[in-house]
């Protein structure tokens, strides 16, 4: 059980979390028994590949699952001692925006293209802390000199087509973090940047970070970019955690065949002068159906391993190591 | 933004010109209207002398030509054959009824296309939309004239709550602005429901959500002025169908607007008329997309700013 | 497999420019160019696959189109099996190119939806007359199998199979001509991770099996250099290095080669101080509209001195078949 | 259609619930069924009036005039819908109407279509001036009021069924034109058509294997919903007198010659007006059952 302390520290918790899509075509199980937790001031890196519902997960926390046809169909979402999904739409709006903000992937199309930046920006303030158009203006400027804008004065009168992609990540990050939240998740947002402006980015997030002690949940596919700035990491698969641990952790002891399989099909920068070449080593198959989903483990038909009870039953997420919790029946 | 506009411009003026030209040469193909105006019994000197006279002896193209400078540097279209003065100042006495009528349709429809079209978006797929829907299907396969003529006789003659006839009031306009304009309005309903089902699929409306915003601001705000863009560069556009469709109801409805003139004028072959009518249309048509791009680029900056 | 290459040129290309017009204004005139690509030089020896790297807009992409003959260059000369092929007749330049063929993005839109997947590959084989037709069907099972595809998904549509499957089919379907140069442009970029490494591993099979020489596009140096024998890199419409391999990972000596490595996040333990270790590229790539004098990297470099600012850099061989266009080159 | 990822089909956006979403799917279901049912009345009328029709739709009876439809006072059994002001059986005259309408917004849509798709993928395809030129005139056609330039190509070629088509066409294209103009430039977009320039295919097998299959549902709803529209303007042709001409029983014909009596004998305009509404709402709403289904945008919800 977890002892006082740490559940002072834990900013968010999610339990058991299962959101579902109920389409024409049968029940998607986006996310499925979800858990895990988020501390004051770290930053939780959820690595998946795309239907893995990271991002489900994520917009379930900001309970903007459209609905129909999603649903959250049970579990509980604590954040500084409240559970989301008790709240009204009314004090879920106080918190989205403030309290728990997002960016997401395309900052191309995540802008309204026919406001400007400033206005988009200074609305945060107007809604949450009542600023009147001159104040939230200049608030705006004093946020575009913060994520690193030149010239804010003149960039908070422009219009999101005038910034390039980069640029507009930036917008999109000082509108998120205006009001100062405890918590920022972040849905891929390196994923639409070149490399150079990514570490442009990354280092911002870092940095402002450290600086107003907000906690980041990181949602990516990228294992490079949680590498450099989680310091814990969850692994989804097909709407489960199957691995969570430390961020070094993952890298030098994964378990998870699947984490393990992601590690290897991956090219590795100088890997091969360190090595000599050697083909990367695929996962056989794919993600299976969310609306069919197999009995038994979910990664069974790509597992190398695969044993005749991991295709009987369904393994629970259990701790194998401290701090390190693995779903398969063949770890540790 | 001012070359843009100066380039819509020049666009219009090339539009009334082939207009124009496409008016003026499609009278030609067969018709002769020295035949159509004379009796039948006329001979051959009094129709060569009837041409000369109204000179349509000469070459089309050299027609065309005195038609156009007379057009554009006096304001000519020459008298009209069957009533004997200049056919601007026919067109100029019955244009502004005419007018009236389309821009009263114009308010009219996007009164109400606006609200019910964003209406049905909100509420995609339930009652209230499924109902709005199937109005509009209904309106887009009512002949407008049979329409004009089925409130005549619900609201003129049956329950006698308006007037079928005339221009003397506001009251006149209901009856013939809800004809004409019953015609374009499941259009745009249709459209600003598209418009704003598209426009809330959109990222940033997630992002109004993810920023606490309340739903009337994301939908008042965010989404409505995206969600409007394509009905307004429609709107220019209709002002032209629009016309059209008066001339039709104006029929039904005795409105003393260009209507019977203009069909009277085609009947007969009076086409000093005719292209006075053409090109008065025109002109409003290009005037009224004009207008539309104006508001358009205002509404979005990326046209107005590139 | 280095003594597989011979240092015989398959495709030499020299001077190559392509300059888009811009039209703008009220009479619709040319008022610039986009200079996408901008004087380029590179050449594929036989059975060697050769990377050409570079972020967003630099001008990759229609490196390749160019090659393909999609786009009509500007100016330049390709020549390909010792023959040049830019200002051939139509007819004559289709024969010449029909030995290099192209590998698309996105495997989603690159098959005809409309289409059974025997008759995409039957197609190609019956435009050009490539087998008898009572061949053919043999020929598509032939090719299915060579790209790891049952013969029996030849009457299947393309929506009925995964990203991986499909951009197979899409490789079949180049195979089809029987090219001796597969132009790959992205051609893993929009898969998920985990399937990234079965095409990439398909690929290398390929060209090992059929002696095939391969221009890898990519922004994703890690593949590139994965797969690549040789490296080119690219800013702006211009190749700023070219050079084996190992020279580029171990020796850059441009220094946008240099921080695109440094920009790259690795997927290893210790990302974080890695991370705040590194020297930022910063600002953002110049439009190929309006591009800077001098050298075009000038304002984001780290070395730059007046010189830059002023000439063209000139190419610099550093060392046997490793060039620099740069002033410094090597200098940290 | 295609479901590229599934994160993708988590867009955000309101789905109806699965109740909700079963009856708008009934609902959608039955209005397209509704829709097929008129279209199949409209099309065995068209067919098989000569036996159906219960009186021949040009004898005049001065002494029979103006009767009342059935359920009124005064109506004769031998008229169902009565008669009008030359004594001539009502329906007999509407079920007649049933085959010119249709004839004139079947080949009017089929002339459009060939007109309107050929310039449009010309100019989709080829772009540049070619596509300046054809755009040009779309623009300055469509925003020109049709009845002005179909009144006058009529009343210059002359009142005809034929030429009423001609000038139906004429006049109709340029919807198709400005729809498929657009495909044919989202489709270049596609990489399945620059894989196809790769391939070295021609541009002729380029447009009718590659591009004109893909646009195929989208111009099958373009069509049913412009043959309706092309059947309300032959009637309002020849409501104006310069479309089919009397004593041919078309519904507009019709309708002009109720009007005169609208006062006093409603029904000689209304049920010559129901049977284009009938028929228009009928083609409608097949249109728009077809494109719920052929839409994939729509068809996910």
């Amino acid at each position: 059980m977890m002892n006082q302390k740490t559940t002072e520290q834990t900013l968010l918790s999610i339990k058991n979390l299962s959101t579902y899509f109920h389409t024409p075509e049968g029940v998607i199980r986006a996310v499925e028994g979800v858990n895990f937790d988020i501390l004051k001031g770290a930053c939780l890196g959820v690595l998946g590949e795309s239907g893995c519902g990271k991002s489900v997960t994520a917009l379930s926390i900001m309970q903007l699952i459209p609905s129909p046809p999603g649903e959250i169909s049970s579990g509980s979402i604590q954040f500084a001692g409240k559970d989301l999904l008790r709240f009204s739409s009314r004090q879920m709006r106080s918190i989205r925006g403030k309290e728990i903000s997002m960016i997401f992937q395309e900052p191309m199309t995540s802008l309204n293209p026919v406001y400007t930046v400033g206005n988009q920006i200074g609305e945060t303030y107007r809604i949450h802390e009542g600023l009147d158009a001159r104040q939230a203006k200049e608030k705006s400027i004093e946020m575009l000199s913060l994520v690193g804008i030149p010239s804010p004065q003149k960039r908070v009168d422009e219009y999101p087509h005038q910034l390039s992609g980069g640029m507009r990540q930036r917008v999109m990050i000082a509108m998120a973090i205006g009001c100062q939240p405890k918590l920022l998740i972040a849905d891929e947002p390196t994923t639409a940047l070149d490399v150079t402006i990514q570490a442009q980015i990354l280092d911002l997030m870092a940095g402002l970070q450290e600086e107003m002690g907000m906690s980041i949940m990181m949602i990516t596919h990228d294992l490079g970019v949680i590498a450099e700035i989680s310091d814990k990491v969850v692994v989804m698969y097909a709407g489960q955690v199957v691995e969570q641990s430390s961020i070094d952790e993952l890298f030098k002891h994964p378990l998870h065949p699947y984490s393990r399989g992601l590690l290897n099909s991956i090219p590795k920068l100088g890997d091969k002068f360190v090595r000599g070449k050697q083909p990367l080593r695929e996962i056989s198959g794919q993600v299976p159906d969310l609306i069919n989903l197999p009995s038994g483990c979910l990664f069974a038909s790509r597992c190398p391993k695969v044993e005749k009870k991991c295709l009987e039953n369904v393994p629970q997420l259990i701790e194998i190591a401290p701090g390190h919790d693995v779903r398969c029946w063949l770890a540790g | 933004m001012l070359a843009y506009i100066i380039r819509r411009m020049f666009q219009a003026v090339a539009i009334c010109l082939v207009i124009s030209a496409m008016s003026f040469f499609m009278l030609f193909l067969n018709t002769d209207p020295a035949l159509m105006l004379l009796p039948p019994e006329a001979e051959v000197a009094d129709i060569a002398a009837f041409k000369k006279q109204m000179g349509l002896d000469r070459p089309v193209l050299i027609q065309y030509k005195d038609f156009l400078g007379r057009v554009v540097f006096h304001g000519d279209f020459g008298q009209s054959f069957v009533y004997k003065v200049p056919a601007v100042q026919l067109i100029m006495e019955r244009f502004p009824a005419t007018l009236r009528l389309a821009l009263a349709a114009i308010v009219f429809i996007n009164l109400v296309a606006i609200p019910v079209g964003v209406i049905s978006a909100v509420k995609r797929g339930s009652f209230v939309d499924n109902i709005f829907t199937f109005f509009a299907l209904m309106g887009q396969a009512m002949p407008l004239y049979w329409l004009g003529i089925m409130l005549i006789i619900i609201f003129g003659v049956w329950l006698r709550w308006l007037p079928i006839s005339g221009s003397d009031s506001f009251a006149h306009l209901i009856l013939p602005a809800i004809t004409l304009g019953s015609w374009i309005l499941p259009v745009n309903m249709r459209l600003v429901r598209s418009g704003m089902l598209d426009v809330l699929n959109k990222d940033y409306i997630r992002t109004a959500r993810a920023k606490g915003l309340p739903e009337w601001l994301v939908l008042g705000k965010h989404a409505f002025k995206n969600a409007i863009l394509p009905l307004v560069t429609v709107i220019g556009m209709q002002l032209g169908l629009l016309l059209g469709g008066a001339v039709v109801t104006e029929t039904v409805f005795a409105w003393p607007g260009m209507g019977q003139l203009v069909l009277d004028s085609i009947h007969m072959g009076d086409y000093p008329v005719v292209q006075a009518v053409v090109v008065v249309f025109a002109v409003c048509v290009v005037v009224g997309n004009l207008v539309a791009d104006i508001l358009a680029a205002l509404i979005d900056p990326r046209i107005r700013l590139n | 497999m280095a003594s597989k290459m011979t240092d015989d040129p398959m495709l030499q290309v020299e001077g190559l420019k392509m300059h888009f017009p811009i039209i703008k204004g009220v009479v619709r005139r040319q008022v610039g160019s986009v200079f996408a690509v901008d004087g380029v030089n590179f050449h594929i020896n036989k059975g060697e696959t050769l990377g050409l790297v570079g972020e967003s807009g630099c001008g990759k992409t229609t490196v390749g189109r160019c090659l393909i003959g999609l786009y009509r260059s500007t100016a330049g000369s390709i020549i390909f099996e010792g023959r040049e092929v830019i200002n051939q007749s139509r007819k004559k330049m289709v024969t010449l190119r029909r030995r290099m063929q192209m590998i698309f993005q996105d495997p989603y839109s690159s098959l005809n939806p409309r289409m059974r997947v025997r008759d995409i590959i039957g197609e190609v084989l019956k435009v050009h007359g490539l087998v008898e037709p009572k061949n053919k069907t043999q020929r598509i099972a032939e090719l299915l199998d060579q790209v790891g595809l049952k013969s029996d998904f030849a009457a299947r549509y393309p929506h009925e199979f995964s990203g991986g499957q499909r951009q197979r089919i899409g490789i079949a379907r180049a195979l089809a001509m029987e090219p001796r140069i597969l132009v790959a442009d992205e051609p893993v970029s929009a898969l998920d991770v985990s399937v990234q490494a079965q095409v990439i591993n398909l690929l290398e099979r390929l060209k090992q099996d059929l002696n095939l020489s391969m221009l890898m596009i990519s922004h994703d140096l890690s593949v590139v250099e994965h797969v690549a024998d040789r490296i080119a890199v690219m800013y702006l419409g211009k190749i700023v290095e070219t050079g084996s391999d190992r020279d580029l990972y171990n020796n850059p000596h441009h220094p946008y080669t240099h921080a695109l490595l440094e920009a790259i996040p690795q997927p290893r333990a210790g990302g974080r101080a890695r991370r705040q270790s590194r020297k930022l590229l910063g600002g953002d790539v110049p439009s190929p509209i309006d591009p800077p004098r001098g050298c075009y990297f000038h304002p984001r470099c780290p070395r730059v001195e007046d010189q830059c600012k002023r000439d063209n850099p000139p190419m610099v061989e550093v060392s046997p078949g490793h060039v620099v266009s740069c002033f410094f080159p090597g200098k940290k | 259609m295609i479901k590229p990822a599934l994160s993708q089909s988590f867009s955000i956006s309101s789905h109806p619930s699965s109740t909700i979403r079963t009856l708008k799917r009934l609902w959608h279901l039955r209005l397209g069924i509704l829709g097929s049912l008129l279209i199949l009345c409209l099309v065995t009328t068209a067919l098989f009036t000569p036996w159906l029709a219960p009186n021949d739709p040009y004898t005049q009876d001065i002494t029979q005039r103006l009767l009342p439809p059935f359920w009124m006072e005064g109506s004769s059994s031998d008229h169902f819908l009565g008669t009008d002001h030359l004594g001539r059986d009502l329906l007999s005259r509407i079920m007649y109407g049933t085959r010119i309408s249709l004839v004139i917004g079947l080949s009017a849509v089929v002339l459009q279509l060939i007109l309107g798709v050929g310039l449009g993928v010309l100019a989709g395809y080829y772009r540049g001036r070619v596509d300046s030129a054809i755009s040009f005139i779309v623009n300055a056609m469509m925003s020109f009021p049709f009845i002005l330039l179909a009144l006058t190509l009529v009343s210059v070629l002359g009142a005809s069924l034929q030429n009423i088509i001609i000038a139906l066409g004429l006049t109709g294209w340029p919807v198709y034109t400005r729809v498929t103009r657009i495909e044919t430039i989202k489709l270049n977009e596609q990489e399945f058509i620059l894989a196809a320039h790769s391939l070295a295919y021609s541009s002729w097998r380029i447009i009718t294997r590659h591009v004109l299959p893909n646009m195929l549902p989208t111009l099958l709803v373009l069509s049913t919903v412009e043959v309706a529209r092309s059947i309300i303007r032959e009637s309002l042709l020849s409501f104006l007198g310069l479309g089919i001409q009397p004593p041919t029983p078309s519904w507009g014909v019709m309708l002009a010659e109720g009007r005169d009596y609208m006062l006093m004998h409603w029904w000689l305009a209304a049920f010559p007006g129901l049977a284009i509404f009938m028929a228009a709402l009928g083609i409608n709403l097949l249109g728009d059952a077809l494109r719920d289904y052929t839409d994939p945008h729509l068809r996910k919800y």
